[in-house]
């Protein structure tokens, strides 16, 4: 288990990437409990399926900021079946591995932030054949 | 290691001073036999005079008598041998008064012998962190084994009025602990003016070792060990004893006591310009009473940030500050600080202070670039966060 | 300080080796900054990896897990917590078995609880000091909170069977204490084959610091802290750490493991060259069995001298020897040690008990003057006492 | 109180004064309790009136042996009157100083043995007439 943040962690704390908000976005989630805790909020710009833009703010602690522009960068100019796709595991890796200890729930956070920002957007283009497609993509997993 | 870091979180720990650690290499070093102090022969009488010697060291700081002295492994085992072992030598009397804004090392030992039976009074402070005084007065009842209450606190720093604590429970015959881990070597502290029972002190607080604590124990004060064994320290704790640690606290408090006024000067000084650049940020507010506080803290809330984000950002910028109380902060969850919430602090509050303490050692341009440093991460991380700020 | 004297003591507390103080300089030396472990900036996590490289080594010694160790103050305090922490853990049971010939700081823990209502039961070992094993099984009870005997003896070297009374406790479901203080670094430590719950070490007798130990605590085990506060040590020892000791002990049990075997064999054939040159005078006896007994031990009765004299007569010729036990000797007073009186041994010869422990440094050299100077100091002293030596 | 012991007593532990026993002493004394504890013997040689030879045996701990070679220094050679009031400060002064805490029974274990070998030698002679003169002596103590 580690006991402190990897380097790639400060990194994203430090020099936060596709931080902030969407003039109009096709897509708006947020996670968390602003009351006690951590609050994360995503926007995403997509056009033809593929995610064009994600900006995305967090309160929280480190791993949450962190896990937050990983998750942009991982996400951004991609499909959407692939962008929803990323998962718990490839955001450790691109934080340098495990988080401490009592941190992972940062991965949690924001995923669910951006999963909800494809949902409203799917809401809003009533996206069913989109899930449909995501199902059958999903079959090729392992 | 960084090396390169400017360190401010001199209320977790201060860096060893080097005459602190030539006093200590004097019992280390290979050139000189060490002994157990116990121990008849030569170098166990050499090893029991290097203890005397900071025994009666420790006693000058406080104006105490060496007799009057005990060495522990800590602040915290300090706190707990006064707290327990006074309840333990009145087994008739099963009452305890503490404040809300104790160390966990009182904290928790009130909440062992509340575990046992005791029943524990928590007396109050205002928004300032200064006790309740008269809530105080009305907690010590007729039972009350033992009341404690710290002389400065190690979050928000604010200093207690504990000569009329002490007063009050000395007129009611009620054995007083204070515990003085961050107030020894920055406010002059005499016990033959304020009637404490006993007082703790650590070293690692005033630039000595970590791991070394001492108790005072005023003569004819009744008390029980917490540690037992081979008798050292005259019964009231056993175990070999952590000689060149010792050694290392009687050079610390020598020098403490020597340079107290200098430092607080500096340190002072330092301090007030840390306040007023931070808080001329908006929304970033000063916790704990602006004049009744340590020389060196600086207690920060910063809206819209989590402490730990600002006090890694900072570090990554090349600062080391604390976030709440160092003793809690590495631990796992996310527990609002009880000493906040004492003082009436929401927990968003709680959640996004700081603290900034500096050294006898701090410079005014490690001062200045903390300052900017400290703008850069605030204003860089409320880019980030969900939150906006009131407007001020 | 005398440098020029033989040490001879090891016993009691052993030199500091110098690659020791070179890895607790690294925590103590200005040139770094030192943190914290609480603290979560740079030179926090700095003191964090400290301690947490020095818990892999010790954990190493013993074959366990690194989180099973926890760091203490001192052998005692490690004794402490095991005892009083592993009963307040049960607190349906209230027995408590030990052995007649443990160390103070395990006979005061169980006195402390008797004190509480505990029945304590004290095991009788034979005239060679060894542990009677089938008392000890019938000892063992249903209500049997904690039992605990000592790896090997601080006086008389002699070596106890834990891994057959460890065996009993586990199939008996009894937590099993065992101090392994003096054993440490002379024997072979292998928790993963000798069932023990907990285990305690003190670096100080193994080439390392004064004021640190170490308890191994069995990944299950129960066990309720004994000093309370900040939550460090997984909530089970609160206090600062000593994070310049705790090094200093990683660095001596690396390499205590390292050089295990060739320190035993270095040892043993100094004690016997002492055993065998001091039980050539009239009068002068082993105690503690001549096999079971540690590398480096050797106790003797002296008939007709008092253990003190002998011990500052040697010292004037520059030999420091112990007398009974370290612990015990300095202490008002005159008390016949237990252990001796446990072995069947008359409150004289008790009294005339004095303690040769050669160490890894020790050389033969060493060893010749020792027992020159001994046959000089006991003739010197008989001559002095009213004391006629029987025929032999 | 000291903590240790003075370099004299030490150099009285290791070059002790005047041990031994006497072929035909004029008095024995001795006190103390061999069963536990300390034992001291003096045995001494005195011709009209003066302390001639003195010699002691202690078992015991290092202030005994120090004090009862101390006390035979200061008590040989001198008129008994002289030499029985050898007093406790004179054996602190000659031993350097205080001894340390809990052993100042040794003072009085060896000056009780000497005390004793002259009430053996007046017993013997019936110095009823020399407790006398002891006791006119006495009145010029201050
Ligand atoms: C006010 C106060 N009391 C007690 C302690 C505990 O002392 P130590 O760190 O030596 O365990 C501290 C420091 O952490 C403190 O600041
Ligand atoms: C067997 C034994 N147990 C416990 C202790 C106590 O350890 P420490 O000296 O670290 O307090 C000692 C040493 O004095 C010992 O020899």
């Amino acid at each position: 288990m580690a006991e402190r943040y990897n380097p790639q962690v400060i990194e994203h704390l430090v020099r936060p990437r596709n931080v902030g908000e969407l003039e109009a976005p096709s897509g708006l989630g947020e996670s968390g409990d602003n009351a006690c805790g951590d609050v994360a909020r995503f926007a995403v710009a997509i056009e033809e399926n593929r995610l064009l833009e994600v900006r995305y703010k967090v309160y929280g602690c480190v791993a949450c900021i962190a896990a937050g522009s990983a998750l942009s960068e991982l996400a951004r100019d991609r499909h959407l079946l692939e962008a929803a796709r990323v998962s718990r595991d490839d955001l450790v890796d691109a934080l340098g591995g495990p988080l401490p200890e009592g941190k992972e729930h940062a991965l949690t956070l924001v995923l669910d932030a951006l999963h909800k920002a494809f949902e409203d957007h799917w809401n809003k283009k009533a996206g069913t054949m989109l899930v449909d497609d995501y199902a059958r993509g999903a079959d090729n997993d392992g | 290691m960084p090396n390169d870091i400017v360190y401010l979180d001199h209320a977790a720990t201060t860096p060893l001073d080097d005459r602190v650690l030539e006093a200590m290499l004097l019992h280390l070093s290979g050139a000189t036999l060490r002994g157990n102090p116990s121990s008849l022969h030569a170098p166990g009488a050499a090893a029991r005079e290097t203890v005397e010697e900071a025994r009666a060291a420790v006693a000058r700081l406080v104006n105490a008598e060496p007799g009057e002295v005990l060495f522990t492994a800590s602040g915290t085992e300090a706190d707990n041998l006064a707290v327990m072992g006074l309840a333990a030598a009145q087994p008739g009397k099963r009452h305890v008064v503490i404040s809300a804004v104790e160390h966990p090392a009182v904290t928790k030992a009130a909440e062992h012998l509340e575990a046992t039976g005791y029943e524990v009074t928590r007396v109050g402070v205002g928004s300032d962190g200064i006790i309740d005084l008269s809530g105080f007065a009305e907690a010590l009842r007729p039972d009350t084994a033992v009341a404690a209450v710290m002389w400065a606190n190690n979050e928000v720093g604010v200093v207690q009025p504990v000569e009329e604590l002490a007063g009050l429970c000395h007129e009611a015959g009620i054995p007083f602990h204070v515990d003085a881990v961050q107030a020894a070597g920055r406010l002059p502290i005499d016990v033959s003016r304020v009637p404490v029972s006993t007082l703790a002190l650590s070293a690692h607080k005033l630039y000595g070792p970590q791991g070394v604590g001492a108790l005072y124990v005023r003569e004819g004060a009744e008390l029980e060990p917490v540690i037992v064994g081979g008798g050292q320290e005259k019964g009231l704790r056993s175990g070999t004893e952590n000689v060149a640690g010792i050694a290392g606290f009687g050079a610390a408090v020598r020098l403490a006591h020597d340079d107290l006024e200098e430092r607080r000067r500096h340190e002072e000084a330092l301090r007030d310009a840390v306040i007023s650049g931070a808080t001329s940020l908006p929304g970033v507010r000063l916790n704990g009473h602006p004049q009744e506080r340590l020389s060196n803290n600086v207690h920060l809330s910063v809206e819209g940030i989590e402490a730990e984000s600002l006090v890694l950002y900072l570090d990554a910028l090349g600062y080391a500050v604390g976030s709440g109380s160092a003793c809690a902060s590495s631990t796992i969850g996310h527990k609002a600080s009880p000493v906040l919430l004492a003082m009436g602090r929401t927990e968003n509050e709680a959640f996004s202070a700081v603290r900034i303490s500096v050294g006898k050692d701090t410079s005014e341009e490690e001062v200045e670039g903390f300052l900017h440093a400290f703008t850069t991460a605030v204003t860089q991380l409320r880019e980030v966060s969900t939150f906006t700020l009131a407007e001020s």
